[in-house]
């Protein structure tokens, strides 16, 4: 039987290169219709330090980073210690032979990469030397890895014509060394086309395009890992006319700045992660107070406090709902893959412009750093709502009816004072006990237009649910399958709105003996939202800074049933 | 007194506070300038901060700019969100001694070496009227309020010439009660473009009464605080400036104005003839595969 | 039969100085023996505007502010208008004749205050007239007031010797005004002398009072509404050596500095409110983070963002537990009196220095505001931590043992680094799974040992509980009571010690069919809490800048009986 | 290179980096300090920023200190609820350009003020390293980074005029590799009495390599931009303090330094002698009915 997919590992020092190689290799193989998710973990330090980089190959959408390694690449011995234990039974270990001394197993095998990539005539050949290896070691076809050569250097006018015939050289020879020796993982089977055009990116890129698509026009932002990408993107891509795109100066400068964007009339974002979230937590009251649109991504890491800066977690949640003194529930959307990356920032700006208020985007470590195929939008298809603009003239009052109403904008009809105090209904101070009822429920009676959005239901029957939340989601969705085929009587149930949940799932989850949720971090945050909402939920947590592996949730659910 | 706008609005000043001075001067500036510019009174925004002083923007008689009244000490960063998202409206800053000055302090420094141009108009009563009469940067060591009963250990801070270091490209000084003189200075500072802030005294009547030592009192014999500065003032002229408020006492007029210093919006106009104009299908395709 | 309690009312504009009248009322009867609160909303300008206060006063200790009003003294035709609607059938209305012209009924009641009282000889004894009239009115012995003045302006050197007999002589005339016209309420009682001596305080002098006598040696804080008499008490009262207390340029300032002096050794304490309790977010994870003990008083007012400064809520509960982004359960106590103001910051500072963590002491506008006496507090039985300092010499780990470790103290021996992001037991930063979960571990473990705190718990066997918290606690118990004299089967549940829960408490309220849970907010947080704790929680609420009135309590309690 | 204290510790600086030198000058500047004044190094506390500067609490070697790594931007703050509740302790600071002078720039008036005795060592590359390369305040106008692709449009900040302006008692400017002047300068920010600045140029390697443009290249015909302040300065000389950073190029040395201002703590000391000492009971009776 063929395999259907395998995992590479490669590791080393930060700042030897290999990563590259890494991401090269898994979208070589996308060229060819294959699936790939790459998965990554880097010290905090600059350069140098530990580093390493996986990559799961699949004829199948890849849901996880995959439990255990196929084929590991080490480039230095501290490499081979950290991570020999975590190959397969029938794994193996590759090395330059020339620049480690591993003991020898018939798992291990040594290769002279750069001594054989400098044959060719190529001095910088020896990684292409170590992917023909790789492609023999896991079934690829070399094809997959030359088309890749061909078009990465068929720029003859940039890079000569040499580098080219050089590159497949160097392929064919380390592809030969291990088909000498006999190893081979069993075949993998060839990839079946998909029909939509695929795109390979990373969450945060897919976060900046959906942002994009959405039709942002003000970005402001502080640096903070892992959301600075978000930042840099923006910079290089919104400076345009009548967009506008700044580092600023903190995280506080940051959110009262789009605040005061939003309220001049444009589509305003930010990102940040757990410090610079927190440190925005009043001014997403304010906005929720003066009711004006906005998206605030967090790109979550390991917490609380400076915590975990390169570590990914799921502990965000209920500070995200709640992040600010006083009475607000914040909508919320956490996406689970790199798509969903794309279409929940896409989602939360509709949001943000539906209900008038602040939007909290929920991303991870985990998926920021991970790149992946997935189908490109379409984008015609794509729904953007607009904001709903005042323009009718006399006495026009913000926030006199009941529900949503157009928001004037400064330079068109409809002065008003948009205040972060209690207020009437143009917007002044106002202390009567009636009225802050009158505008609280004003203020949640909006949250109900949120609450028609999309959730995935599989095995409605079954009163056990398994139910993840964001990046946990592909694992989860790996072990129900698995789980599925052991034919255990299961239910899935999974949705990107997490606040306010989509109201039909949420009667659906009620009436459930059991939602179970995995999730990272350790209190079990959305079980205990899901129970506060009278859910009869229960977390399996996990608090390493590393996602989920599938065995460890099968396992975990199977004791839970 | 002022009317209020509507009969719900829960706030007036203090009888005799400085704030009503400013009130009157920042109506008759706004006024100005939607005559001289011919803009619409809708192009102009108060964003106001949190203190007595902030309650300005509710009380502005006559036809209604648009208002943004948000958080203590945040009142730059939401102005920085509006002007350089909308760089054709006027926006102006109203905010107190403490919301500028101390929890809003950071703020300062970036809006100046952007140089983004808005105005802002401070109200320093030298104290923190709303919360009942504690210290402020600007309160004077040894100042005896609330907070510090003992008197206050910390150097009196010196706004204008912390401002001249930062390179605020249009620095005024004015007095609440010189009604005339300020509306002129604000206006100035209106259409300066670029940063400006005009520093006004204007007294806390309630917990901070400086009108006599500010204007001072023939009959006690006791010297105005605040003059006007010389005409032979060169306000373009920084080193002059610097003179200008080492000089004790308080100088009212305009201290220092540069001239050519492009503003954010002119820089960032630059930026975006630098930048290729994109679209999204492009973005898309660089990252086919 | 006699009466056991009245409440009067006093309105007009601020500055008219019938507020120390008011409280002179109040601080009057207690010393002869009753009981009083007062309760006063105030508008947030400096200066005038509509303003009142309400005294109650009773013979047994006040629960809450009374629902009606038996008198109310009228200071201008606004304050008529706005609260006559509020007085009782039989309960009346005083004002001076000559500065009023109200329509007569047989409540209303002019008296030539003013004029009245410069009989005496004294200009300024209109309101000891006006109070002869109170006393009159509501059936207590003038000798109550007559003590009060003797007393107030006794010092003769001070005050001369006329003043007393021409206060006496004003509280006469206005007895008199009354007497002659024949109007009454029903007497009441003679006051039940207490063997404990009382003091007469607000709900902030008291938490002041509290951490003074928990040892507390630095305080910095930034004003805010209502928690900068806070602020102005310690100004006062901490400059002393060895103690320090500063405003400092604002909340991020206060929160950071409070850390560093504990991590210095000394017990250290903010107070704020509302929108600089939510700027304190990240500092707070800090101080979770690096295991440093404080104390953080958030006086609750209106919320969100600005809000309602000078009106009360309970909407604050979710964001103290959970402020900051990443794992955290923050401690906190809410004091539902003013003597749990007291005894609740020393169970704070005790907590902070158990569990080597911050806690949160949320208290609210309406407790801060209100003059109440309370028995005075015996110092000698009074339970006050000390700190853990490490004295060991060598090689001391801060982080190491499982649970509460001494802590080194700068000076001492054991230097380690107090760190925000993920440390080892030195303290050094690690990211390493395994000490990720260590440590995780390590600061929830310690919440246990402050699970065994007080609670009340009255009529066990029954399956409803009523349990309020905080500031709700008084009309909530005085609506307990009145259900009780119907006969209602229903218990009582209360503590201050709300997250955690005691844990006996937590298991009693489990087994309860119903846990009706009175709050001052919107979302039903307390019940929303209780609920993710698998606790059958309902709330009812109210939102409207106000406290409960006990009516609209018992008939909320009964529907959902 | 500097060994590591434990094995878990996962952070180095890259080669080259800045940082190593002004590691090397501050484990001098503690060990001359514990000396001199016969102080435990017990008595020292590190309170350190977030970024590759902050790590140095952790790289130190030799005989530790106290440490505090807490929060991006609040060193400042901590530094004061230590300093000012333990004035005994030798209380030294060390931060990023980032951290200092953006995010965390509010902090510093109120320390100048207020003259806490707190030692500042500022480690100033001109970028934000830890997060991979964003400009900061002290990056030039037009500087390309990666959060600035176009150039940078805000005037570059310059920190010995602004400490200078602010009334900041000691100010000190140095660079990381030259260790024994720094070493020194720091040592006499320790002892200063009252708030202390070194600022070091102290280049990223990384991201932007000021090596050459600093010390200059004799090769190249490149001058050096950093050069010691000529021995006739006299520190104690605002004007002359002024007049040296307002020439061009980098000034190396003590720029300025107060004398005879109280410190925090000697301010604090007369509040005390004013007050009234409590106890609780007399307190508790003030509420006696
Ligand atoms: C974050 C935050 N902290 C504190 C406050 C309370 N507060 C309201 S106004 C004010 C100070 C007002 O002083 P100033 O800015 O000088 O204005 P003034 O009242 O004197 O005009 C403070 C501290 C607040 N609203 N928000
Ligand atoms: C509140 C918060 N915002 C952002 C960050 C992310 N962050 C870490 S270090 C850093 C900047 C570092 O620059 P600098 O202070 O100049 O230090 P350097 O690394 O250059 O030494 C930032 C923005 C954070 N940790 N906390
Ligand atoms: S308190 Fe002072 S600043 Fe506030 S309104 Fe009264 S006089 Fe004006
Ligand atoms: S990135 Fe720059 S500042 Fe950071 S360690 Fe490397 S060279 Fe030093
Ligand atoms: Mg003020
Ligand atoms: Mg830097």
């Amino acid at each position: 039987m063929k395999n259907t997919d395998f995992v590479v590992r490669f590791a080393g020092e930060g700042g030897q290169g290999f990563l590259s190689a890494a991401i090269g290799f898994a979208s070589a193989n996308t060229k060819a219709g294959y699936h790939a998710q790459t998965f990554a973990t880097f010290p905090s330090q600059i350069t140098g330090g530990p580093t390493w980089m996986q990559t799961r190959i699949s004829i199948n959408p890849v849901l996880s980073r995959g439990d255990e390694v196929d084929v590991l690449v080490v480039f230095n011995e501290y490499a081979y210690e950290a991570h020999k234990n975590e190959v397969k039974e029938n794994g193996f270990i590759l090395y330059d032979s020339d620049q480690l001394n591993i003991e020898d197993s018939n798992k291990v095998l040594g290769i002279a990469f750069e001594k054989l990539g400098k044959t060719t005539g190529n001095s910088r050949a020896a990684n292409m030397v170590m992917m023909g290896a790789l492609a023999e070691l896991v079934g690829v076809n070399l094809s997959v890895l030359e088309d890749f050569v061909k078009e990465r250097w068929g720029n003859v006018e940039r890079y000569g014509e040499h580098i080219v015939p050089q590159n497949i050289q160097a392929l064919k020879l380390g592809s030969k060394e291990v088909q000498e020796r006999g190893l081979k993982l069993s075949e993998i089977e060839s990839p079946k086309k998909s029909d939509t055009q695929q795109i390979f990116l990373n969450g945060n890129d897919a976060i900046s395009l959906g942002a994009y698509a959405a039709g942002i026009e003000y970005y402001v932002g502080y640096p903070i890992s892992p959301a600075t990408t978000i930042l840099v993107w923006m910079e290089k891509n919104l400076v345009e006319k009548n967009k506008f795109v700044y580092q600023v100066s903190s995280e506080i400068e940051a959110i009262t700045a789009i605040i005061g964007a939003s309220y001049g009339g444009k589509k305003s974002m930010t990102a940040t992660a757990g410090p610079g979230f927190s440190l925005m937590s009043e001014g997403l009251g304010l906005a929720w107070m003066a009711e004006i649109p906005i998206v605030v991504v967090d790109v979550q890491r390991g917490g609380p406090a400076t915590g975990l800066p390169t570590k990914t977690e799921q502990s965000d949640l209920l500070s995200s709902i709640n992040p600010a003194h006083g009475d607000v529930s914040l909508p919320v959307i956490a996406p689970g893959t790199v798509e969903e990356c794309f279409y929940g920032t896409i989602e939360a700006f509709n949001w943000a412009e539906k209900y008038q208020g602040p939007v909290i985007l929920l991303s991870e470590h985990g998926l920021a750093e991970r790149q992946q195929n997935i189908p490109k939008p379409n984008i015609s298809k794509l729904n953007v709502e607009k904001r709903l603009i005042n323009k009718s003239s006399e006495n026009y009052h913000r926030y006199e009816s009941g529900n949503i109403s157009p928001m004037p904008i400064p330079g068109l009809p409809g002065p008003y004072v948009a205040n972060a105090s209690e207020h009437d209904k143009m917007g002044d101070t106002t202390h009567l006990p009636e009225r802050h009822v009158e505008m609280t429920e004003r203020r949640f009676k909006k949250l109900d237009i949120l609450k028609n959005s999309n959730y995935e239901y599989i095995n409605a029957e079954s009163k056990i649910l398994l139910m993840p939340w964001g990046g946990s989601k592909g694992p989860s969705l790996e072990a129900y399958e698995k789980l599925q085929e052991q034919n255990i009587d299961i239910g899935w149930a999974y949705t990107m709105f997490l606040n306010p949940l989509p109201e039909k799932l949420l009667i659906e989850l009620r009436s459930k003996n059991l939602v179970i949720v995995p999730e990272l971090n350790y209190l079990g945050q959305f079980s205990s939202l899901l129970r506060s909402q009278n859910v009869n939920a229960q977390s399996i947590t996990q608090y390493t800074g590393l996602p989920f592996k599938v065995e460890y949730l099968v396992n975990k659910i199977t004791e839970l049933l | 007194m002022s009317e209020k706008k509507n009969p719900e609005y829960d706030f007036k000043w203090c009888p005799g506070c400085g704030d009503f001075g400013v009130k009157k001067a920042l109506e008759a500036a706004i006024k100005k300038k939607t005559i001289e510019t011919e803009e619409p009174i809708l192009n102009n925004v108060i964003v106001a901060g949190i203190g007595c002083s902030g309650n300005m923007v509710h009380l502005l008689e006559g036809e209604q700019p648009y208002g943004f009244h948000g958080l203590h000490g945040r009142t730059l960063p939401v102005a920085m969100g509006l002007k350089s998202s909308r760089p054709e409206l006027n926006v102006t800053v109203v905010a107190g001694d403490g919301d500028f000055l101390s929890i809003g302090a950071e703020h300062i420094a970036p809006q100046a070496k952007r140089n983004l141009d808005v105005c802002v108009v401070i109200m320093d009563n030298a104290v923190y009227g709303l919360t009942k009469g504690q210290s402020s940067p600007t309160s004077a060591e040894g100042m005896i309020t609330s907070s510090t009963p003992y008197g206050k250990t910390e150097v009196g801070f010196d706004p204008l010439a912390h401002y001249l270091s930062l390179g605020v490209s249009f620095v005024a000084s004015g007095l609440s009660s010189k009604i005339k003189d300020l509306s002129e200075l604000i206006y100035q500072g209106m259409i300066h473009p670029g940063f400006s802030i005009v520093h006004v005294q204007s007294p806390c009547t309630e917990y901070n009464n400086t009108y006599e030592i500010l204007k001072g009192n023939i009959k006690k014999g006791i010297e105005p605080l605040a003059k006007p500065i010389d005409v032979s003032h060169n306000p373009n002229d920084l080193k002059q400036a610097i003179e200008v408020i080492s000089t004790p006492g308080i100088p009212l007029g305009i201290i220092y104005q540069s001239k050519d210093e492009p503003t954010l919006a002119q820089k960032y106009e630059n930026l975006i003839n630098k930048s290729k104009q994109k679209d999204f299908e492009t973005l898309l395709n660089s990252y086919s595969i």
